[in-house]
């Protein structure tokens, strides 16, 4: 074990790969300036500066990985991907299909996202549930460094193309990371924290507040379980059915917009699902549905808080098992 | 496919040429009267098709777009399994999942096709970077419209192979249509090609209806990459002579401009060329459209009868 | 009164906008040639064909927009859209944001979505969601003749950047549409069928699949209410939430994957905020999380068909109102 | 703003330049030493900004990017609302919404900025159609980095202006830097401008460093676009003298390369001619000075002692 943040997890996972699989390559705007220690260790043919052009990079990737190479491509900011979108969805995430099978798209298009930079909409914009909704795409955003590096090798060796997303808050917090091939599965969430009275599920950076929330929530006697979805495509729904049915009491949480954001669809699965388990209305907590300002007060209160959780959480609790009145309307900050 | 440049006798540039031409007018008219949605044909484009796949050598790549029936059949494809494709047939190349607009064929190294106009050129630098980390010595052949050099992509797609030295042949078949709107309308000046200069690239327009001109061009054009190990952009500069797809009625076609381009048709060109050469006869030209249309009937004998895909292939390939 | 099909509906929206508006011009890749009436009446310079390039011709759209034009651009087919997300999202969904409100971006961006044309996955793909997803756009995706034409009509009306779907399996069925100025609302659903017993939500061409699926209820004595959403944002949740009071079941149909799709949002606001009205889960049923096969069986296969829609309705209603069975699993065609 | 080119006198070109610098210098010091995120700053670069700002009339609109301030104060913004845009606060002229990096004033023309490099660009075309549409005689003035020329919008931005003709000047300002990485690994060539001609548009580089050198090609440009109602591309040659943004070691940065570019400082260079002309003097450039202090004095107050915005403006100013 040793603790180290996110960045330098990433930067482990990319050394560890390039240096076990001779045909993993890594570019992007910027890569070989930023992680020199790569370019020293592999070489400039193995670790390349690209020219400022989102949509070729994506697409060198999908043309380099359907032909032999494994590509990992950092695309920067998550809305930059906007200029990337046609490469990432209807070439890689479509050709293999399309092409009856005859083509694999074993690439990695990393990207950051979210707030505490105070960069504004054009930088700051989760887009998560866009690449879920994409077929043929594997999404994953880890919220603690071992994930970051667990995941990021899982998806280095995986033969799908996989949007790797690093939450910015979250990039430079320290944490342990196990020593040796550290590789963690994608598609499987982790438990935070066990517990019988509600579930809290989140990924990124929401999952430290809920563990907070739940905190908080402990001292009023209410045990939440706090699940880290770690991957949202494919995501862990067992795991989430089988907490809802223990606690019957759901909230999901996140940083992007709550209208048509990934929790919806951890929701809507929840009240199809497990239905019959559930003791109260589903609630999701999420951003509103609004560009985050860059103004610091601004781009904090978009983001759920611990207290707004645990609120959340100590409601659904406190409420009658099913009781005719209308479910407690509960809202993210400002939406 | 397979032969370098100099095996080819012009006889069977022609023999080609008039198969892609046969198919494409037989498919057409079966999908048409079938009620089937419409292929886009490269009837008029057979010489650009042939004239550069046939300077290609075994283990050359090809990516194309959505009129790709004379780069699949140039490179040696089994038209029934093009038509089983395009017919949305489990034994087409792609199972039927393609049809008609992105056909790829792996083993005959034409991969990666996109319908997606300019696709072929987001994908065409990943391939190239491919072959060269793996010090292979192919030759990628990007085929691509005049209407996809409108596209950004092009332009960061011709930027990049420069900066990398990618040894990717860019083809652009301008046939002065893009879809329902005239090249004219969509750029000053007449030719692609000359962009090239702007991001260091080498390039040559071509007469893209004689298919001698574009074998040789595009022989000179390969020969260039594997020596510099740097892109190449061809333009071949002809004419789309049927509708963007079939069924299309043109009325939006300039009737005097289609009907010039109509007299410079390159399989006539060839024909009249080799009839006055003395190479070929009109027994020639018969036993070559008999031939042909064996093949054809063979291929559509085969593409009729084979069956639809199971429905559960309707998750089947998604994810390796 | 007359009859006509969508794609003619759009013609005399555009023509009735622009003889109304001197400020309305559309624009896109062969719109000048295919609407050669629009050419005829108000010229070339409001009537154009464009390069070959979606993003530049959404973002000409933005940029005019914002300076006092009210354009129509037409971007064919939905992925397509894939080239133009940045201009799209990134500067007509944010820029008002941005700017602490000094511009608006009043234009309409149209492209056609869905089977029905065995044109395969690049062409076939619904992607209503990631502008749902998107803040500072308005989202339609109509039904009927009449509603192509009104929301057309509100859509150019309208100071926002609106996307605007057409399911290509509509364009050319005739349908009956009002005469004179005839503008739909955005964000209002339509119950095209009134019902007691189950609530089948939908849009875009799942919805005369829905009312085929009621007839087949009603003969067996299920009654069934059809809502045609119309707008998916703003979506009109009001609608949806009072007839799942009503019924206590809800089913909602969509063509595009389910996985993170509509249907997710109106399951999971249904969940919350009707969540005692509900007498059982909550179904969607919707295409696989897959690209649509352009071979014609599996093209129809991959939308959810009348017969799907009333089992699953026919299974809600015969379920016992809340029992600890676990949910039946229902899943579209193939998923 | 306002002024036709004729009128302005070299010194005020320099007192604007020393604005921009010393406005720039503070914000990054403040904003560093109080922990906040660093701006994108234009040192170096002031002489682009106030060359090509100062040619344009008073109708004429600006659209610009990340590295808008020498732009904006060029223009004749208050740096008291520009920096309490940077610090978020509600008197900026975006109600810190925008914050540093995509900073618009629309009462001065300076319109649609973005920081999605090439969003500038992507915007451009539909402003120039307005202008063009309503009759205006408006020139519409782009400025994007030599960064942005990589994006694909660069091509389809530049192809449509002139096929449509628009009234758009394209002002490329090449700094050589893409934030971490040098031209030289994004192109071949030293220059963007020579592309325009693969569109049909006129072009022209100009010394970046010499204010009345680029004020002069702005203002024969911009009078070639009034005569013409056609596009044209300027790049302004220069070099970005500080990090990509606030703090940057440049630790990537060669350090000749950078010394030989601050010995052709555009503030010192122009300052250098003018006393050389003898129409300045030490005095007159410690007045300058002084008046630029006083009014960064007040720009700070103003801004560090203006509040945050609401709560309630999260989900304001999203629909229309
Ligand atoms: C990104 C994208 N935009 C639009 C289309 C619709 N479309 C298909 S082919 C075509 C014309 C393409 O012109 P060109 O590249 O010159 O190729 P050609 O059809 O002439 O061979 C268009 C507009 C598409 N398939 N993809
Ligand atoms: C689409 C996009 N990609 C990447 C970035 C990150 N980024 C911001 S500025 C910059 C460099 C831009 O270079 P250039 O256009 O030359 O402008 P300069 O910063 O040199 O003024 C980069 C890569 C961005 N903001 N937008
Ligand atoms: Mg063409
Ligand atoms: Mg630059």
């Amino acid at each position: 074990m040793k603790t180290i943040n996110a960045h330098d997890a990433i930067g482990e996972a990319l050394a560890e790969e390039m240096r076990r699989d001779s045909t993993v390559l890594a570019f992007g705007e910027g890569i070989a300036t930023k992680r020199k220690a790569l370019v020293d260790e592999f070489g400039r043919r193995r670790v390349r500066n690209t020219p400022l052009a989102e949509g070729i990079i994506a697409g060198t990737a999908a043309g380099a990985a359907a032909t032999g190479l494994r590509p990992v491509v950092d695309l920067l900011f998550a809305p930059f991907m906007a200029f990337s979108m046609e490469e990432i969805v209807n070439s890689a995430g479509k050709l293999r299909f399309i092409s009856g099978g005859q083509f694999s798209f074993p690439l990695v298009a990393m990207a950051m996202t979210g707030a505490g930079w105070s960069v504004g909409a054009q930088h700051n914009h989760n887009l998560e549930a866009w690449f879920v909704h994409s077929p043929g795409l594997k999404v994953v955003m880890p919220s603690t460094p071992a994930d970051f590096k667990g995941l990021l090798k899982a998806a280095i060796r995986d033969d799908n193309p996989v949007v790797f997303f690093s939450d910015i808050g979250l990039l430079y917090v320290p944490g342990e990371v196990p020593d040796g091939d550290h590789v963690v599965p994608i598609g499987k969430a982790a438990t935070r924290r066990a517990g019988t009275d509600v579930t809290l599920v989140s990924y990124g950076k929401t999952v430290p507040s809920c563990l907070k929330a739940a905190d908080a929530l402990a001292s009023d006697g209410i045990s939440a379980e706090v699940i880290d979805l770690r991957s949202l495509k494919p995501w862990d729904e067992e795991a989430v059915l089988a907490s809802v049915r223990k606690t019957g009491r759901l909230v999901v949480v996140h940083e992007a917009s709550r209208t048509a954001g990934f929790g919806a669809e951890v929701a809507a699965t929840v009240a199809e699902k497990a239905f019959d388990a559930l003791r109260a209305p589903v609630v999701r907590l999420a951003g509103p549905d609004a560009p985050p300002a860059a103004s610091y007060p601004l781009e904090q209160a978009f983001v759920p808080q611990p207290d707004l959780i645990a609120l959340s959480a100590r409601q659904l609790v406190g409420r009658a098992a099913r009781v005719s009145s209308p479910a407690p309307v509960l809202v993210a900050a400002g939406a | 496919m397979g032969t370098t440049p100099a095996e080819i006798r012009p006889e069977a540039l022609l023999e080609e040429m008039i198969l892609i031409r046969r198919f494409e007018e037989r498919t057409s008219a079966t999908l048409t009267s079938g009620g089937f949605m419409g292929t886009c044909t490269c009837v008029g484009q057979e010489a650009s098709a042939v004239g550069v796949v046939s300077a290609l050598g075994p283990n050359d790549l090809i990516l194309t777009n959505h009129r790709s029936a004379g780069h699949l059949l140039a490179r040696g494809a089994d038209p029934g399994r093009i038509l089983a494709e395009v017919m949305g047939r489990s034994t087409g190349y792609c199972k039927g999942k393609s049809g008609t607009l992105h056909v790829s064929v792996k083993e005959l190294g034409v991969i990666l096709t996109s319908t997606i106009v300019g696709g072929e050129l987001s994908l065409a630098p990943g391939v190239g970077l491919s072959v060269s980390m793996k010090g292979e010595d192919a030759v990628v052949a990007c085929f691509f419209g005049d209407g996809a050099a409108c596209e950004g992509v092009f332009h960061e797609s011709m930027n990049l192979a420069a900066v990398w030295n990618l040894p990717v042949l860019f083809v652009c078949e301008n046939n002065q249509w893009q879809a329902f709107v005239h090249r004219k309308e969509t750029m000053l000046g007449d030719h692609i090609a000359p962009r090239a200069a702007g991001y260091g690239v080498e390039w040559e327009v071509v007469d893209g209806n004689d298919v001698e001109a574009v074998r040789d061009a595009a022989a000179r054009a390969v020969a260039r990459i594997r020596e510099t190990g740097k892109p190449f952009l061809l333009e071949t500069f002809t004419y789309r002579q049927r509708g963007h797809f079939e069924p299309d009625d043109q009325s939006y076609v300039d009737p005097s401009e289609l009907a010039s381009w109509k007299a410079r048709d390159p399989i006539a060109l060839l024909t009249a060329a080799l009839v006055e050469r003395g190479t070929l006869t009109a027994e020639g030209v018969a036993a070559i459209e008999a031939r042909v249309s064996e093949r054809l009937d063979a291929a559509f004998a085969f593409a009729s009868s084979s069956p639809y895909p199971d429905v559960a292939e309707l998750t089947t390939d998604v994810y390796a």
